[in-house]
């Protein structure tokens, strides 16, 4: 049981570094990088903890996608001169709000009794894929309009924005 | 598979508040957006740990929602940044002032 | 059509004002002309309703003693199964209230055609003064609550603008300072009334009321309301009854104007175009005093009883008060406005006195002070129209130039003083006989009120003299010699004022009971109800 | 689990959402018009669409898509509340992207209507996520500097407040382990959870401390989207904060009523305040809508019979005044140009005294004045405040009793400052005059404000469709 | 409505309808219409007596409801209404000529029936509510015609000077009114004697009615209206300030002093004393003819005064009659002399004695009835003047021997008083009418109208005289005063010779001192007479009491202006004193506190306010992360508070 330990704490520290990274860097584009850093090691707990489906969805979408969107601002809006904005402003705002919410859910976390984990089923995508059809009908088809909406008015966001 | 899920719940937690120092901190738009990025993993990660408990599976389900949500939300978030920029020529936080009094 | 005939005295403004809003702003004649004949029309109503009324009723009490009554279901709502209310559009009229119907509706009269010659936005200015028109006769009329409170806040809105917009130089200071106070009033007068519907039910139904003569009834109150009579319930310690009594009173003292609430009066009058500020001081005084009377006595005797004494002390602080600081005003105008504190303070002192001749001299004193300021105003106006300014020292030895102006004037500033053979002396006898007889009779005031109310007489002999002397005798001077122009004596249009105020005056004054006989039967009702009931109230 | 059978009961269940689905799909034949030559009619097509979704809402109750979809007769009432706004925006002339501007209205209409009648997690998120992106479209529609700029700073506070519900949402799931509120057992983490998910609750109706970014969003988007904005999201949240309160009730602390209480009060204080000092009109009138958000919230938390009456009589005023309010900002820009400061409207008094009248008569129904459906508004909601003070005796009732009042009187001195300049200031050349068409339409949002007040009644019936739902017992 | 009382009513409103027709007709022949009004009403009243003989008859009305008033026609009221009414006659004659040449002659004589009306009025009213109107009424009157000439220096402040005087005496006396009507139930005359006279209140209302009469009849402390009201026309002053207003007092005095308690009776025969002491004193050194006539009717309304106090209310009705014709007389005959030099000499002061000097060769009339009065008025045998006065003093010598040691002052007073009379009178006479011309310019023959000039002053000079009443002047017991009081047992007094044997050598000491200083010869050091000396000037200014009361109360009114307007541009002035400024100060410090006080508190309102909405702008800034901030620590908060409840 030793190799899923070290995985396991090796994916927990890539995803911690990330984040501070995210904090440090001052460069967009390594921002970007550490945070397809994270996504990536994120997915791998989820594997870790039985969540295969969504660790392969959170690939897709995430690492895939977004990363990919975030790319393009960066690239648009990344001016020439490449002058780096000095990160250090509203600094105790934020400390004070990074300290709250840490004590704050850590003591959630800590109060927490975490219920008795369950030895997956054998192929959940199959359970889930009926699921989503059945119980979770109406979500499914609301996720579907609200994905329809974004489109048409990123879109047209997007487009006035060129003209 | 036993790993003590509150080491999960504890990483959530320190994504959700690096995620929320990073937004309030840093001047560049797309810092920011990283940031959104991440308190809605941290929240991910805390379902996926709560669902390896449930023997329906919902939180993962929920994830999966979750997922295409914040996909949306990057989407609409590029396209308004788009716009700023076209404007203001630079995506620094600071020069966004033109809502005076 | 006669059992409508308050309704129809209460809506004819309105339809005036409905006219007028569809005439164009240019045909100000036609305007004029529609709101002048209505009024008139109104006026006969009034007459026709004074000839109806009976004055000897054979009514058990104070609550059965209304009569033209009309009671329409109005508003029905529930709030859940717990609250149901119902608000009715209940109107009639008593010995009280129907003089006072009939003052307004004449000083209204008078007032259009003061404003006569008024020029600017013409069409506003009626379709403000028509709902004005019907929203005090509305008070007088009403007997349901929440439509009282309708037409008392409906009063504000149109005053506040007919004062900020065609009055004087810093006419905003004064209609905002006009309007905060007389709000801050009705907030008062509305927290007791929700209290008070909360409370009351409709006899042998559990649907809540805002009906006054169901209010004033005991046995109508819910058994855990705060203001049940009797159940000693407290707020902040005070007694409950007490305390929403002297909510009310206070709410009521501002309209009066009390002394220390009554500094909104001079800057509102000072700034009001004249027609305006006939009908603040005419009417819009009265409609505080008849709101003390109706609802604060009328629904809570006890307290009224409990602090008698105190109302006629601050009844007295007004008139000296008054007096004194109409003593030391320049300014024409607002030397009549302290008068009008002073005279107020008289109506306070009748009602704290709880006697018969105490609370009839308060609602004589009411009408003829109505008549008399209203007069007293349009001459500050006729002076102002031609100089366009009011300051007593830049006049002198107006007579030589104005003798009938200087009839006019000294007729009503003796009128006013309280010269015997005019309205003005039986008021104020009345009421020093009030407050003389409480002390013996029902032992709610010591005699020294009486005294010291009467030196109120002194001072308002002093300043009107005075201001006689300094404006109207000695040799003829104007301190701008272009006022020389049109310095010509009264023309027919301001005599057709004066002359009916005149007539009514010196009429009240030799023969009272031309008034006096409407009035008697309801204000012994009305003194037997407050001292029988309030006494056993506090008893209990 | 027979899938069959499954599927066909989704099928039955499906007519029930028949309005929604009419909107959704009107709502892509509305792109589509939006690119052929159609273009003009598409106010015309967004009124057929509200009109059939009227006629199909059909007052049904009861619990469906397996307890995804609980409607009751105060979403019902609250759906017929958001169709008569979204018809009260047409009547807004807008000229620009006709087509999508009314797509995005359409979704945030639809996101409403889901959010007042569901209780399950994963909808409550969902729907809200939708009312907000269509929201930060909208605010960004009219791509000038102004508009995007609040736009994207809507969009940042919106996306924290719903991460931070959705971390509440996760750990509401991590204590009960499944996604339906009523099975929520009260102990530590789903309390912190059910607080956090008010955070995205309260964004929504814009209460404290989550309302800072109304004053700015109001002030930028266009000011149709802005009316929606103030009355329709605001209204749904209002009515999902019920439904989660009453699905969590029984558990329920005094503790909870409190906190509920004194945000109220603040947010009252803080609206009322706030509005004291400010310069831009419609700055001015967002501040108002803050307060009336304060006096709002306490009514879906009374939970005396009458309290919910009492809500649904208050949100339909209020979404007349809004209306009301913000057509005459609409019309006035149109006029007077944007950023409309409130001297700018000193010396209109002259010429048009009609208009002038009938916002006197809005504002004065905004302030609670007798003669306007705003006091009767505001009696009731006095009085329910007062009935629960006199059942469960919280010192908190009383004090938001008196803040009330305390706050109506202060609301007359700014919300008079309007008719104050309007009227009583002179204003040396400009000349202008409103369109007929706008006179017209503001009189008769003032005429129906005064209809109310004299026809309190004809609301009653409407009202009374509430009987409060039955709690079912965990 | 009884038979006399409608004659009564038309004697009543004769004269106001006489001065309305006269008002609207012409200046030619309004004066006649008016005069043959009040010859028509003195007629009538006459006739009227003869009615009422035998018994009074009595109206009562209710005028408010639960108050009954009415009028009262016995013996007494209706021959004073006959007096009034035939005196006001002979006054509107002899204005006729004197205002023949004023632009406001209309308004005189609508002003003078005005009064008349009112002051028949009071004589006839028997409640003392009804008295009271007529009373202020009559007070009102005064104002007008004291005020009638507005436009010279001073007259509209004496008019305002004795309205206020009036007014301050009146509220007293309305208390007393109130109270009788209130605590004893009626408040007719006639029924004083019957109410039970225990309880506080009995004093208390003496004391106003007391307080009411001393206003109206100038006696001690308000008795400085009077001189001045001499600004009005001189046939105002002969009617109103000589024979009818100020009687009314005297009037009142009489018919109600029955509930007075003794205390205040005695108090108001030493009062009346005082002031008939008073009066005489300050008309020695005056230099202008009417004023000496006013201190002189002061101190002769002090006289009356005394009697009531004393107890002779009968002979000081009596005083009051015969004082109405002499007086009355003696005025006519002054403003004869002054419409002489006003119409021939237009530049002399037409008032001023010292031009004045060997009038009789011209006014041999005017100077044959001003003898006839003013010995009258220094009380000589055959004269009426002599009964009424011997008869008061008799009755105070008696008096003051049953009262106690102190009482001994008020007859000395009223002897001392008779000698000053005399001499006052005769120094008048003499300067006036005999030695040589003072003026430069010769005096012009000018033969005086007889209707209106001449005949007047005769039936006055007739009036006078003693034969009326009774042959023997030194029986105390006249047939009038039988008709006016019912029968009467004459008294026996012991000392009945002893008061006329001390007044006579007093009244004829003053004419011969009189005559020893300004004998024909000797008069034309009077040219240049100023009031030098001690006693001169403390005569002259009649005790300065005037002008005390000018400075404390009256100029108080004055100073008001000044003072405020000079607090209205700085603080108050450290210079105030008296008891006026302390008047002043309060009702500007009211003033002050209205601007002061209530309306900072409208600006401190709106002040909080403003400072919540700059604490609010910190929040709204314009950075979204700090939105951000705020809202998450609100959450903290939030979960913090509900955390320590887990």
């Amino acid at each position: 049981m030793m190799l899923i330990d070290i995985v396991f704490y090796t994916f927990f520290l890539l995803a911690a570094l990330a984040a501070v990274g995210i904090l440090i860097t001052k460069n967009v584009i390594h921002a970007a990088f550490y945070l397809v850093v994270c996504l990536i090691s994120l997915a791998g707990l989820y594997v870790l903890f039985d969540a295969t489906y969504l660790a392969v969805v959170q690939l897709l979408v995430y690492a895939g996608g977004v990363i990919v969107l975030l790319a393009f601002g960066i690239m648009i809006t990344n001016r020439s001169d490449g002058q780096l904005l000095s990160s250090s402003h509203l600094l105790l705002p934020g400390i004070l709000a990074f300290g709250g919410v840490l004590v704050l859910f850590t003591i959630f976390t800590v109060k927490f009794s975490p219920g008795i984990p369950v030895n997956p089923d054998s192929d959940q995508v199959q359970q889930m894929g009926i699921v989503f059809m059945t119980d979770y009908l109406l979500a499914f088809e609301l996720i579907a309009y609200l994905l329809l909406v974004v489109l048409v008015g990123a879109s047209y966001l997007a487009k006035s924005s060129q003209s | 598979m036993s790993i003590d899920p509150v080491y999960g719940l504890g990483l959530s937690a320190f994504l959700f508040s690096m995620g929320l120092l990073v937004i309030i901190i840093k001047r560049n738009a797309i810092f920011v957006l990283i940031g959104i990025e991440l308190i809605l993993n941290a929240a991910n990660l805390n379902f996926v740990v709560f669902s390896s408990a449930d023997p329906a599976n919902t939180g993962q389900l929920f994830g999966v929602f979750s997922v295409v949500l914040a996909a949306a939300e990057a989407a609409i978030a590029l396209a308004i940044l788009l716009n700023i920029f076209k404007f203001y020529k630079s995506t620094d936080l600071h020069q966004l002032n033109r809502l005076k009094y | 059509m006669i059992d409508h005939l308050l309704s129809l005295i209460v809506f004819i403004p309105l339809l005036g004002a409905g006219v007028v809003l569809f005439l164009k702003p240019d045909q100000s004649a036609i305007i004029k002309g529609t709101t002048l004949f209505l009024n008139v029309v109104q006026l006969l109503a009034c007459i026709i309703l004074v000839i109806l009324f009976q004055k000897q009723t054979d009514a058990a009490s104070i609550t059965t003693n209304f009569q033209f009554v009309e009671k329409y279901e109005w508003i029905r709502l529930n709030l859940g199964e717990s609250l149901r209310f119902i608000i009715e559009y209940h109107i009639g009229v008593d010995g009280i209230s129907l003089p006072l119907v009939v003052l307004s509706s004449f000083l209204m009269l008078v007032a259009i055609i003061s404003s006569w010659n008024q020029s600017k936005q013409v069409k506003g200015y009626f379709v403000l003064y028509n709902i004005l028109n019907a929203s005090i006769v509305g008070c007088f009329v009403a007997l349901d609550f929440f439509l009282f409170y309708l037409f008392f806040e409906l009063m504000l809105l149109p005053m506040f603008f007919l004062i900020g917009i065609w009055g004087g130089p810093n006419r905003s200071y004064a209609s905002v300072k006009f309007f905060l106070y007389t709000l801050l009033g009705s907030i008062l007068i509305l927290i007791v009334m929700i209290g008070l519907y909360l409370g009351v039910t409709q006899p042998g139904s559990t649907i809540h009321t805002f009906n006054i003569i169901h209010m004033m009834g005991t046995e109508n109150f819910v058994q855990d309301s705060l203001l049940r009579p009797g159940a000693g319930g407290t707020i902040f310690g005070i007694a409950a009854r007490y305390a929403a009594f002297l909510a009310l009173f206070v709410g009521f003292a501002i309209k009066l104007p009390m002394v220390p609430v009554h500094t909104w009066l001079p800057d509102a009058h000072v700034e009001a175009p004249t027609a305006i500020s006939v009908i603040l001081a005419g009417l819009l005084l009265k409609v505080g005093g008849y709101g003390i009377v109706r609802i604060a006595y009328g629904i809570f005797p006890d307290a009224a009883l409990n602090y008698a004494y105190l109302i006629a002390v601050f009844g007295v602080i007004s008139i000296v008060y008054g007096g004194l600081n109409a003593l030391a005003q320049r300014d024409l105008k607002r030397m009549i406005a302290y008068s009008s504190v002073s005279h107020m303070g008289f109506v306070l002192v009748g009602l704290g006195a709880l006697t018969v001749e105490g609370v009839s001299g308060a609602v004589f004193h009411m009408v003829s002070h109505g008549l008399i300021s209203g007069a007293l105003f349009l001459i500050a106006g006729v002076i102002y129209d031609r100089t366009g300014d009011r300051l007593i020292d830049n006049y002198s030895g107006l007579a030589g130039k104005l003798p009938q102006y200087t009839f006019v004037v000294v007729f009503m500033f003796f009128a006013s003083l309280g010269l015997p053979g005019l309205s003005g002396f039986i008021g104020e006898i009345l009421v020093l006989m009030g407050a003389f007889d409480s002390a013996s009779s029902n032992g709610l005031l010591p005699p020294w009120i009486g005294v010291v109310s009467t030196t109120g007489i002194i001072i308002s002999a002093a300043y009107y003299l005075w201001a006689t002397q300094r404006m109207f005798f000695g040799e003829y001077w104007v301190r701008e010699a272009s006022w020389e122009s049109n310095m010509h004596d009264i023309s027919k249009r301001e005599w057709t004022m004066f002359i009916p105020i005149m007539l009514l005056v010196l009429i009240l004054g030799v023969y009272p009971r031309f008034l006096l006989d409407f009035t008697d039967n309801t204000v012994n009702q009305f003194v037997n109800y407050v001292l029988e009931v309030g006494a056993n109230l506090m008893g209990k | 689990m027979d899938l069959k059978e499954t599927l066909s009961g989704i099928l039955a269940d499906l007519e029930v959402l028949t309005s929604e689905l009419i909107l959704i799909s009107g709502s892509v034949l509305l792109l589509i018009a939006g690119l052929t030559r159609f273009g003009r009619q598409t106010k015309l097509l967004v009124g057929a669409l509200v009109v059939s979704a009227l006629f199909l809402l059909d007052n049904v109750s009861g619990r469906y898509f397996n307890d995804f979809l609980i409607l009751d007769p105060v979403a019902v009432f609250l759906k017929y509340i958001f169709l008569f706004t979204t018809a009260g925006i047409l009547l807004f002339d807008r000229k620009k992207h006709l087509s999508e501007f009314y797509f995005l209205v359409i979704a945030v209409l639809v996101g409403s209507m889901f959010m007042v009648s569901v209780t399950n997690l994963l909808l409550i998120y969902i729907s809200i996520e939708l009312t907000s992106y269509a929201a930060y479209l909208l605010t960004g529609i009219d791509n000038n500097q102004k508009s995007s700029e609040a736009a994207f700073k809507y969009l940042l506070f919106g996306g924290v407040s719903s991460a931070l519900m959705l971390y509440g949402i996760s750990l509401i799931y991590g204590s009960t382990l499944s996604l339906n509120l009523e099975e929520l057992q009260w102990e530590a983490t789903s309390a912190g959870g059910l607080i956090l998910l008010f955070a995205g609750l309260l964004f929504k109706t814009s209460v404290v401390p989550f309302h800072i970014w109304t004053p700015g969003t109001y002030q930028a988007a266009p000011t149709d989207a802005v009316t929606y904005f103030s009355i329709v999201p605001k209204l749904a949240g209002f009515g999902l904060i019920y439904h989660v309160i009453n699905a969590v009730d029984p558990v329920f602390q005094n503790e909870i009523t409190i906190l509920i209480g004194s945000l109220s009060i603040i947010t009252i204080l803080w609206g009322t305040f706030g509005a004291i000092l400010q310069k831009n009109a419609k700055r001015l009138i967002s501040y108002g809508a803050i307060a009336h958000s304060g006096f709002l919230l306490p009514l879906v938390f009374v939970d005396y019979g009458g309290g919910i009456d009492a809500f649904g009589y208050y949100a339909l005023i209020y979404a007349v005044m809004n209306l009301g309010i913000f057509y005459f900002l609409h019309v006035a820009e149109n006029e007077l140009g944007d950023n409309l400061k409130i001297t700018d409207f000193s010396g209109l008094g002259g010429q048009n005294g009609i208009i002038g009248a009938s916002v006197v008569v809005i504002l004065v129904s905004l302030i609670g004045l007798p003669p306007t459906a705003g006091f009767t508004a505001k009696l009731v909601m006095f009085t329910s405040v007062w009935m629960e003070f006199k059942t469960d005796q919280l010192m908190i009732w009383l004090a938001l009793f008196v803040m009330g009042l305390l706050s109506s009187v202060v609301s007359l001195y700014f919300y008079f400052r309007i008719p104050y300049y309007f009227f009583l200031k002179q204003d040396a050349g400009r000349k202008v005059k409103f369109p007929v068409k706008n006179v017209w339409v503001t009189t008769i949002f003032a005429l129906s404000l005064l209809y109310l007040f004299i026809q309190g009644d004809i609301l009653d019936n409407f009202v009374v469709m509430f009987d409060p739902i039955d709690h079912q017992n965990k | 409505m009884t038979y006399p009382h409608i004659i009564f009513f038309i004697i009543l409103v004769l004269p106001l309808l006489g001065g309305l027709i006269n008002f609207l007709a012409g200046a030619r022949s309004g004066p006649w219409i008016a005069t043959a009004a009040l010859l028509l009403s003195s007629i009538l009243s006459v006739f009227l007596l003869k009615l009422t003989v035998d018994l009074p008859s009595v109206l009562r009305f209710t005028w408010l409801p639960g108050i009954e008033i009415g009028w009262r026609l016995d013996r007494i009221s209706v021959s004073l209404i006959a007096l009034v009414s035939f005196i006001s006659m002979l006054i509107h004659l002899f204005s006729i000529h004197y205002m023949k040449d004023d632009p406001g002659i209309k308004r005189y004589f609508a002003k003078l029936g005005f009064f008349t009306f009112s002051m028949l009025g009071v004589l006839g009213a028997d409640h003392l509510l009804l008295l009271f109107v007529f009373w202020e009424l009559v007070g009102f009157s005064s104002y007008l015609l004291i005020g009638f000439w507005y436009k010279n220096e001073g007259v509209p402040y004496a008019a305002r000077i004795a309205f206020i005087t009036n007014r301050i005496a009146d509220a007293g006396f309305l208390i007393g009114i109130i109270l009788i009507m209130v605590n004893s139930g009626t408040g007719f005359i006639s029924e004083l004697q019957s109410i039970d006279q225990t309880g506080w209140w009995v004093g208390a209302a003496g004391i106003g009615l007391v307080l009411g009469a001393f206003g109206k009849s100038a006696q001690v402390p308000f008795f400085t209206w009077l001189p001045r009201a001499m600004a009005g026309p001189t046939p105002v002053s002969a009617l109103i300030h000589a024979a009818t207003m100020v009687a009314a007092g005297v009037y009142l005095l009489i018919r109600t002093s029955v509930i007075m308690p003794p205390a205040l009776v005695s108090t108001v025969a030493i009062a009346g004393a005082l002031t008939a002491f008073i009066g005489a004193f300050s008309a020695l050194a005056q230099t202008d003819i009417k004023k000496v006539l006013a201190y002189s009717t002061v101190s002769q309304l002090g006289y009356m005064v005394m009697g009531v106090g004393v107890g002779a209310t009968d002979m000081a009705l009596f005083h009051l009659w015969t004082h109405a014709f002499f007086k009355a007389g003696l005025f006519l005959s002054a403003g004869a002399i002054i419409h002489y030099f006003h119409k021939h000499f237009h530049s002399i002061d037409g008032q001023d004695m010292r031009n004045m000097g060997n009038l009789k060769s011209v006014m041999p009339v005017t100077q044959f009835s001003y003898l006839v009065c003013m010995l009258s008025l220094a009380g000589l045998p055959f004269f009426s003047g002599f009964l009424s006065k011997d008869g008061i003093l008799l009755k105070s010598l008696e008096w003051s021997a049953l009262a106690g040691p102190w009482a001994f002052i008020v007859p000395v007073l009223g002897f001392f008083t008779v000698g000053l009379t005399a001499y006052y009178m005769g120094k008048q006479a003499l300067v006036v009418f005999y030695g040589k011309n003072r003026m430069e310019t010769e005096l012009v023959k000018d033969k005086e109208d007889f209707l209106t000039v001449r005949l007047p002053l005769i039936i006055l000079a007739i009036g006078s005289l003693g034969l009326f009443y009774s042959f023997n002047p030194f029986v105390h017991h006249f047939q009038i005063l039988d008709f006016w009081f019912g029968h009467q047992i004459p008294l026996s007094f012991s000392m009945g010779w002893l008061a006329p044997a001390i007044s006579i050598p007093l009244a004829v000491g003053g004419l011969f001192v009189a005559f020893r200083s300004y004998r024909p010869e000797r008069s034309f050091t009077y040219r240049d007479y100023v009031a030098r000396g001690h006693y001169r000037k403390w005569s002259m200014h009649a005790l300065y009491l005037d002008q005390f009361y000018h400075e404390s109360m009256v100029k108080a009114f004055n100073m008001i202006s000044e003072i405020i307007y000079g607090l209205d541009r700085r603080f108050i002035d450290p210079v105030l004193n008296w008891l006026g400024m302390s008047f002043v100060v309060f009702s500007k410090l009211m003033d002050l506190v209205d601007k002061l006080i209530v309306d900072k508190l409208v600006e401190f309102v709106a002040y909080i306010s403003k400072l919540g909405g700059d604490f609010l702008r910190l929040f709204h800034g314009r950075r979204v992360q700090l939105h951000i901030f705020w809202a998450v620590l609100g959450t903290i908060l939030i979960l913090l508070w509900i955390n320590n409840f887990m």
